[in-house]
């Protein structure tokens, strides 16, 4: 009997929290043997539908089948067992094993596995030992073979995500779901594990990816699955997907036409005055041995708007992260007027009329909206008044939002309140992670509009942000980051028309592979 | 499992390595020998744990002992030295320091404060063939233990106790009563007895309420008893009666109009923990319990010896103990708890009377058989050391908090 | 109290039943915590299960010495199922204290006068291990090593004991070498790698405490044939403390950190008692009471800077590589 | 076994006085509070074996005592007819009662004695008066147990640490305010000011040890089972220094010592408890409005929910992490002050009050403090509730059950907000 065409079929999958809808997904196949690639920008509820799908997440609704047979109801171990291994993001292997026992969990139904056999050695010693073969031929392909005896908790994340791609190879499954495999894997490792997924493919194992590098994304995908505020947008091969215009909106933000384009207002004479917050060559990262950033600068000045871009993963985040403390500033300073600030505590740099609006959790649920609004306040309660005023004019929903538990609002009216908390206090300069992820285009065009009018009263703003072309309107000068590193920077009107930009998000790049340095940028139109 | 972390075998190896050789070299002596003149006996007694409170004054009676029998010449001209351990209540604790007490040569061992630790280790003492005597120990269970004559008490079983609190309420003309005991070997034991006798006499008993030591609030079980409307409550227990006893007032089951019989001898400052603003608060409480005036006043003695001692209970009864063992040596001329064992019975049931060492040892010396009859009153101890017959008193609280005697009562036993 | 008598004491208490009790205790604890990352705290639970099966057994039952073990062992792994069921996919911290007030109130059920016709309330059941003594092979008579000295049931209940230690300390080093053991030092590192690769976690969670509190009940058999007494107040939560302190002492995760950390750790009780009671007596005006309570004021201290200096055992300088 | 060993001696064990063997008792009448002796009753006793029998008449004080020649059972009659009007037997009592009498032994017998027609006293209070009663009494008590809890469900709600030496501040705070309040030679102070300073001492040690020794701790020791044993260590260090220096015995306050109960309703309540319960319902309502309404307060509740973003925000995450370790040793304090109050200050009564604690604030959801509150009542109520079908001495062991059993239903507690605890 001819198997299936596709190995798997979901219809229907929805996942809420709360009023906030993550995933809503009506039909999408996988078919068998494919390599098949999930893209979307930040948000987009791609982690969510891939957690739904192998058990890890209860689905609010929808149901979805894997070789045939259905499994939406199974718990995630079982749908493992039929085949169906999936890695993740943060790397899920066990720190104080050995790099060869970890690989070795991955096999299928090891003899000494039950509770019976293991009991009576004999019953699984030479399985073991065929095994250890086994999974050290794996460990050759990977070129860990070096380190099968040490503890996997020295591994450096490159070397983690390997070892997890080998242990799930070694369950040879029918399906491998890879969480981001490139994220924060430097860029010799990069190549090495792209060969190893399109080899799994070849001996016969259907692979689902999400990822964001789209250079990789077109090199090795069959087919391509692109989705934004949850649902699936666009289908179809890697050419035709970049190309399709409801994709490049969901990442770069709509394309207005001529008319609609405000005067750019990049144009002003740009002071030269000292700048109020300059990142030197900062190397920053969350785990031990990864860096995230690996060398960036970056510079604000009194009252102008500086844009940060780059596909996901480049270090966008974690710039303003590492300012805030949040991640550790391994080497490089920042300096707020002048003043060293690198490394110093959150609340300080707020008292230094420093605001920042992370991009998730960036809402504290158990609270109400007024409540919320009141932290942004704490420095200085007795600007409440004042401060509270100021944000409703800026933003009239929060007046019949006031008493609503954060935790229950839907994902545009959490970044309202996210933003009005972080200018409670009228801060001088203000950091923004994607404020613009999951709003509707009509509340996207308010916050740019507010953004651009702050600007006016003296706030130094510097945007982390996905749509790229929206937010360059308003910027004065924008960096562009790529793999942690500048690649390229120029003023918020040159970057709007430039074609790096898009081919940075969406891979379509010319023959070499290195980022573009600025001298050679073609002017093409 | 190759964990390649730094742990250090040498280290560990070399640890136990060297505290072999120390013991090792030059420890052919025999473990604690008695030097000649001076006779260990051990004292494991709850320092800490649920029984802490008797602890202290179980020790002093003991020390207070051991003072009167050294100032009377000791037992076979050599002088007591005491060896103290804390048993903790609890069970691993108490048998380590069971062990430590043996290792140093106690020739005899007074404790333990609780049954359920002395049931712990009454195995231990048989095969360690030591002599153990309990003033606190009242558990029925101990009775039917095959000790071999190692283990005896000076305390009254639940059995032999029990039907004197319902003769009380007898006597005192009462026909319904109720029972509020304590739920250990101790209020148990005696609530059931307690109830039986006084349901053979005629009585009715309306309930008979355990509670669970580690409560904290008693209110709910009172509660219960005052809605039965009992003439008269008898209360098993430890120093919760403080809390019980107000509890009780308050609800109306005041010492004057129901009345209230308790164990122990409530001690002069024991109403303060019912209301430290009245002492005519516990007017009118009926205990019973071991004579306290016997001749020498025993209470002030035991508060001369330690002052501030916050209850003096079971301290005659442990007295009691640390002298009859005395005088079962003395009668046996052997400090081999073997030898010595079977006169411990026979010290408390000869011919003549004595009421303390001393004169006991003359007694001895003439070669009659003695009754020693010390503060906790007659005991003549059965062959399972269990005491057969009670000279008990009744006292009842007056208007300035402190136990008048009333009557003495003589319990008997086969 | 001089020097070599309170060193041979302090000798007889590391290799004394007790000492094994709470070793073999302390080997099902490395394999719920050390091994799995089951944070129980009720192994004393388990252990009042083993001695109460075999009291009842034996007692009531009128089943043999064997029969009453079998019974105290179906006993541990009823309360492995009433315990583990509804919680073993708990958080670590919130599996301890459900564990601690389940056994807690177990404690209290047998205490009750409710339940007195079976666990005999509060003054449990005694003589019921003389089915075990009657096994025993040796002659009667006192034996000497050096400065301890056992008769022919203590020396016969030691051997047993300390065997049956070493015993279940290889029996969990073999499971934890084999493949099966693999899988469960995977779960205790992260739940999520196991389960993405197909492995029935909670099944392996639950094979595991059913194991180590075998391992407990077994160890509370061993208490009650020492003490030929059951009773509710043995079984408190500061016995579990205790196996768990020898546990830290010997390093948690070690194989031999159950048997080198409790000996140790018992020495140490023992120690630290017959100095106190030495040094009672140079020091009159401390009384009696102070003495008992110091010895638990340094087991405090001592359990705290413990796992401060040296959170992976006595003889580790630094700690485990801990995996991100 | 043991039950035919205590019959078998209690028939032996008759009670008897030094002179000869004789059977007596005390006649009284009981009507409602005071009962009157009954005199001029005759009283005969006849031997079963000998069938000799003798007499004798109850006196002024209603006490009889008949002689009897020798030991052995004996047939004792009350004769009826010799009462006087309108007094008798209770319905169901014959007039006749069996007794050994031992060798010289006093025998004593009861006959109790009824207002004829009286009937029986107006019995125990209906069912309905009683269950309410329960619940009074478990409010009360659940009170207790929750402001004991509140302190502990804070101080994991910022550190995720359970502090096992939770239990040790509630006594430290009772023992101190004891010995500023009512120990002899102490300063004597108003139990209120007593409480005040104690409060104020233990949440500064609180405060002290948790920035000094746990947050080390928390940096050096990446999992919670070293701070874990860490606090068990403190738990015991504590305890035994306070049995040290307190001393095993326990002793109430001066005030609040014993009062007169108020009765409304048919139910009693001790003004001691219900200031208790006032007490607590006001710290705990001030707790609450502090959390909800104040800026401290908020920032608490916001560093619980997400440490990182609050530091964004401008609040110094471990100024607050310290002053809810102060807040949460200051609720303990309050908590052992007013457990104390109504029952009394002890060594250990923090430590014992712990498995409550820890099933308050499973039963409640841990991390919140209104769930742990709501927790502790709900636990307080169940506990009395359940004397009424078992008894008495099982109920703390089914509370702890029925915490396991509510943890099949919600494993985060039942007041707490569905969150990951698996």
């Amino acid at each position: 009997m001819a198997r299936e065409p596709n190995l798997l079929e979901a219809s229907g999958v929805v996942r809420q929290f709360g009023a906030f809808t993550a995933v809503n997904v009506d039909r999408f196949d996988m078919v068998r043997g494919s390599i098949t690639s999930l893209i979307g920008p930040n948000g987009a509820g791609k982690s969510t539908f891939f957690n739904v799908l192998s058990g890890f997440m209860p689905a609010t609704a929808g149901t979805w089948s894997f070789d045939g047979a259905e499994i939406s109801h199974l718990p995630a171990d079982r749908i493992a067992k039929r085949g169906l291994v999936r890695t993740f993001q943060h790397t899920a292997i066990a720190p104080r094993l050995t790099v060869l026992e970890n690989v070795m969990l991955g096999a299928k139904d090891t003899p000494g596995e039950s509770f019976r056999a293991a009991v009576w050695p004999p019953a699984w010693k030479r399985a073991e030992r065929r095994l250890a073969e086994q999974a050290m031929s794996v460990l050759d392909r990977f070129k860990l073979t070096h380190l099968h005896d040490t503890q996997a908790s020295v591994l450096s994340g490159g070397q983690r995500k390997l070892l997890e791609l080998a242990r799930a190879l070694m369950a040879e499954p029918q399906l491998l779901m890879l969480d981001e495999p490139m994220a924060g894997v430097n860029p010799s490792l990069r190549d090495s594990l792209l060969e190893h997924i399109v080899d799994v493919n070849k001996r016969g194992t259907s692979v689902l990816i999400i990822e964001h590098d789209m250079e990789l994304v077109q090199r090795i995908s069959d087919h391509v699955v692109c989705m934004a505020e949850g649902r699936i947008i666009a289908e179809g091969s890697a050419a035709q997907v970049s190309s399709n215009p409801a994709v490049v909106e969901a990442y770069l933000g709509a394309r207005r036409s001529e008319a609609q384009e405000a005067p750019p207002t990049g144009q002003r004479s740009v002071t030269r005055a000292d700048p109020v917050l300059a990142v030197d060559d900062m190397v920053a990262g969350y785990l031990p041995g990864v860096d995230v950033l690996r060398g960036c600068s970056v510079e604000l000045r009194p009252a102008e708007i500086i844009g940060v871009f780059g596909p996901n993963g480049a270090g966008k985040s974690t710039l303003l992260k590492a300012i805030f403390g949040i991640a550790q500033t391994r080497r490089g300073s920042v300096r707020h007027n002048g003043d060293a600030i690198t490394g110093i505590k959150g609340h300080a740099l707020v008292a230094r009329g420093i605001g920042y609006v992370p991009q998730l959790e960036n809402v504290f649920a158990p609270l109400t909206v007024l409540e919320n609004l009141q932290m942004g306040a704490f420095l200085s309660p007795e600007r409440w008044e004042d401060g509270l005023n100021y944000v409703t004019e800026l933003f009239p929903p929060l007046d019949r939002l006031g008493s609503k538990r954060a935790g229950d609002l839907s994902g545009g009216e959490r970044q309202i309140v996210a933003l009005a908390r972080a200018l409670m206090l009228r801060p001088a300069v203000l950091l923004l992670d994607e404020p613009s992820a999951g709003l509707s285009p009509l509340m996207q065009e308010q916050v740019f509009d507010f953004i651009a009018a702050i600007r006016v009263q003296g706030v130094a703003v510097l945007i982390v942000e996905q749509n790229a072309r929206r937010c360059l309107e308003i910027c004065d000068r924008g960096y562009v980051l790529d793999q942690g590193l500048n690649a390229y920077t120029g003023t918020g009107e040159e970057l709007l028309h430039d074609e790096r930009v898009e081919h940075l998000y969406l891979g379509v790049r010319n023959a070499s592979s290195s980022p573009p340095r600025a001298e050679n940028c073609t002017s093409s139109g | 499992m190759h964990n390649s972390t730094r742990f250090q075998p040498r280290a560990a190896v070399t640890a136990a390595l060297g505290l072999c050789l120390a013991l090792g070299t030059g420890l052919s002596t025999a473990v604690g020998q008695a030097s000649a003149g001076e006779l260990k006996i051990g004292t494991l007694l709850p320092m800490t744990g649920p029984a802490a409170q008797f602890g202290p004054s179980m020790l002093t009676a003991v020390e207070l002992a051991a003072k009167d029998i050294n100032d009377a010449g000791g037992i076979l001209d050599s002088k007591i030295t005491l060896v103290n351990a804390d048993e903790a209540g609890d069970a691993n604790i108490a048998s380590q320091a069971l062990d430590r007490l043996l290792s140093q040569g106690a020739r005899a061992i007074m404790g333990t404060g609780s049954t359920s630790v002395t049931l712990s280790l009454l195995d231990k003492v048989v095969r360690a063939r030591v002599s153990m005597c309990s003033g606190a120990n009242t558990g029925p269970q101990l009775s039917a233990y095959p000790n071999q004559g190692y283990f005896a008490r000076t305390s009254y079983s639940a059995v032999l106790l029990g039907p004197v609190f319902a003769q009380m309420a007898i006597e005192d003309g009462h026909s319904k009563i109720a029972i509020l005991g304590r739920g250990d070997a101790f209020g148990k034991g005696m609530s059931e007895a307690a109830a039986e006798a006084f349901k053979a006499a005629g009585g009715e008993v309306l309930a008979t309420v355990i509670y669970d030591p580690a409560q904290t609030s008693f209110d709910s079980e009172v509660q219960r008893i005052a809605s039965l409307k009992p003439d008269g409550v008898i209360v098993i227990g430890y120093d919760e009666r403080g809390k019980i006893l107000r509890s009780m007032i308050e609800r109306g089951i005041g010492p004057r109009n129901v009345g209230i019989y308790t164990t122990g001898v409530l001690s002069p400052e024991f109403w303060k923990s019912v209301n430290p603003n009245d002492a005519t608060v516990l007017d009118g409480v009926k205990q019973a319990a071991s004579p306290l005036t016997k001749g020498n006043d025993f209470a002030q003695r035991i508060l001369a010896q330690k002052p501030g001692l916050g209850t003096t209970q079971f301290a005659p009864e442990q007295y009691d103990c640390l002298v009859i063992t005395a005088l079962a040596m003395t009668a046996s001329k052997s400090t081999d708890p073997t030898v010595y064992k079977d006169h411990i019975p026979l010290v408390t049931k000869g011919d003549v009377e004595c009421t303390n060492y001393r004169d006991c040892v003359s007694a001895l010396g003439t070669g009659k058989t003695i009754a020693y009859v010390g503060p906790t009153g007659p005991t003549r101890l059965n062959a399972s050391g269990d005491p057969t017959t009670a000279l008990l008193e009744t006292y009842a609280v007056d208007a300035k908090g402190v136990s008048q005697p009333v009557h003495q009562i003589q319990a008997k036993m086969p | 109290m001089d020097l070599l008598n309170l060193l041979s004491l302090t000798l007889r208490a590391a290799v004394s039943p007790e000492a094994a009790v709470l070793a073999l205790a302390a080997v099902g604890l490395n394999l719920h915590y050390g091994h799995t990352g089951l944070l129980n705290f009720g192994q004393a639970g388990f252990m009042m299960m083993g001695a109460y099966g075999l009291a009842i057994g034996v007692l009531l039952l009128g089943l043999s010495f064997a029969g009453g073990v079998v019974l105290g062992l179906m006993f541990a792994v009823l309360l492995a199922l009433l315990l583990g069921v509804p919680t073993v996919r708990l958080r670590a911290d919130y599996f301890a204290i459900v564990s601690l007030a389940v056994t807690e109130s177990l404690r209290l059920l047998f205490r009750s006068s409710w339940m007195q016709p079976i666990t005999g309330g509060v003054q449990g059941l005694q003589r019921f291990g003389d089915g075990f003594f009657a096994w025993n092979p040796i002659p009667a008579g006192t034996y000497e090593l050096g400065p301890l000295h056992w008769n022919e049931a203590q020396l016969f209940l030691c051997i047993i004991a300390w065997s049956l230690v070493v015993a279940a300390t290889l029996f969990v080093r073999i499971l934890i070498a084999s493949p099966w053991g693999r899988v469960i030092r995977a779960i205790r590192d992260n739940e999520l790698g196991p389960t993405s690769l197909g492995k029935p976690v909670l099944l392996y969670k639950m094979q595991s405490l059913v194991i180590g509190g075998l391992i407990g009940a077994v160890a509370g058999v061993l208490l009650a044939v020492n003490q030929q007494d059951v009773n509710p107040e043995t079984y408190m939560p500061t016995l579990t403390f205790f196996a768990y302190s020898g546990l830290v002492l010997g390093g948690v995760g070690r194989t031999w950190a159950p048997l080198i950390g409790v000996a140790i750790f018992w020495m140490v009780i023992a120690a630290t008692d017959g100095i106190l009671a030495a040094a009672g007596g140079f020091f009159p005006w401390i009384g009696a009471q102070q003495i008992g309570a110091a010895r638990f004021i340094l087991f405090g201290i001592g359990l705290m800077l413990l796992v401060i200096y040296r959170p992976d055992g006595l003889f580790v300088k630094k700690g485990l590589q801990r995996g991100a | 076994m043991a039950r035919t060993l205590l019959a078998l001696v209690l028939l032996a064990a008759s009670v008897m006085a030094v002179q000869a063997a004789s059977i007596g008792g005390k006649l009284r009448l009981r009507s409602g509070e005071t009962s009157k002796p009954v005199a001029g009753v005759t009283l005969t006793a006849r031997s079963e074996s000998s069938g000799q029998s003798a007499q004798a008449v109850s006196g002024e004080d209603g006490s009889f005592d008949i002689p009897v020649p020798a030991a052995g059972r004996y047939q004792v009659t009350l004769d009826s007819k010799t009462l006087p009007r309108g007094v008798d037997l209770p319905a169901g009592r014959s007039t006749t009662l069996t007794v050994d009498v031992g060798e010289g032994q006093r025998k004593l017998v009861i006959f109790p004695l009824a207002q004829a027609g009286a009937g029986e006293q107006q019995t125990g209070p209906s069912a309905w008066v009683r269950f309410l009663q329960l619940i009074v009494d478990g409010t009360v008590s659940g009170l207790v147990i929750a402001m004991a809890a509140v302190g502990l469900s804070l101080i994991y709600g910022i550190s995720r640490i359970i502090n096992f030496a939770h239990g040790e501040f509630m006594t430290l705070g009772a023992i101190l305010a004891y010995a500023l309040s009512s120990m002899e030679g102490g300063p004597q102070l108003p139990l209120v000011l007593a409480a005040a300073v104690s409060l104020i001492v233990v949440g500064a040690l609180g405060g002290a040890f948790g920035i000094g020794l746990v947050r080390p701790l928390e940096t050096r020791a990446k999992d919670h089972f070293a701070i874990l044993v860490f606090t068990i260590g403190l738990s015991f260090a504590m305890r035994f220094v306070l049995l040290a220096v307190f001393g095993p015995n326990s002793y109430p306050f001066r005030e609040y010592a014993l009062q007169e109960p108020i009765r409304f309703w048919g139910l009693i309540l001790v003004p001691r408890d219900l200031t208790v319960a006032i007490i607590s319902v006001l710290i705990l309502v001030a707790l609450g409005v502090f959390l909800l309404f104040t800026r401290t307060g908020r920032a608490m509740r916001a560093v619980a929910a997400n440490p990182s973003l609050a530091e964004a925000t401008g609040i110094d995450v471990n100024r607050i992490k310290r002053s809810v370790w102060i807040l949460g040793a200051g609720l303990a304090a309050a908590g052992g002050v007013l457990m104390a109050v109504s029952q009394q200050v002890r060594w250990d009564m923090g430590y014992q009050m712990l498995m409550f604690v820890f099933a308050a604030v499973i039963l409640g959801g841990i991390g919140t403090a209104f769930g742990t509150i709501a927790g502790g009542v709900v636990l307080g109520i169940c506990m009395e509730l359940s004397t009424l079908v078992f008894p008495v001495e099982i109920k703390t062991a089914l509370a702890m059950l029925a915490m396991s059993a509510a943890l099949l239903v919600r494993p985060q507690g039942l007041f707490n907000r569905a969150q990951r605890v698996g």
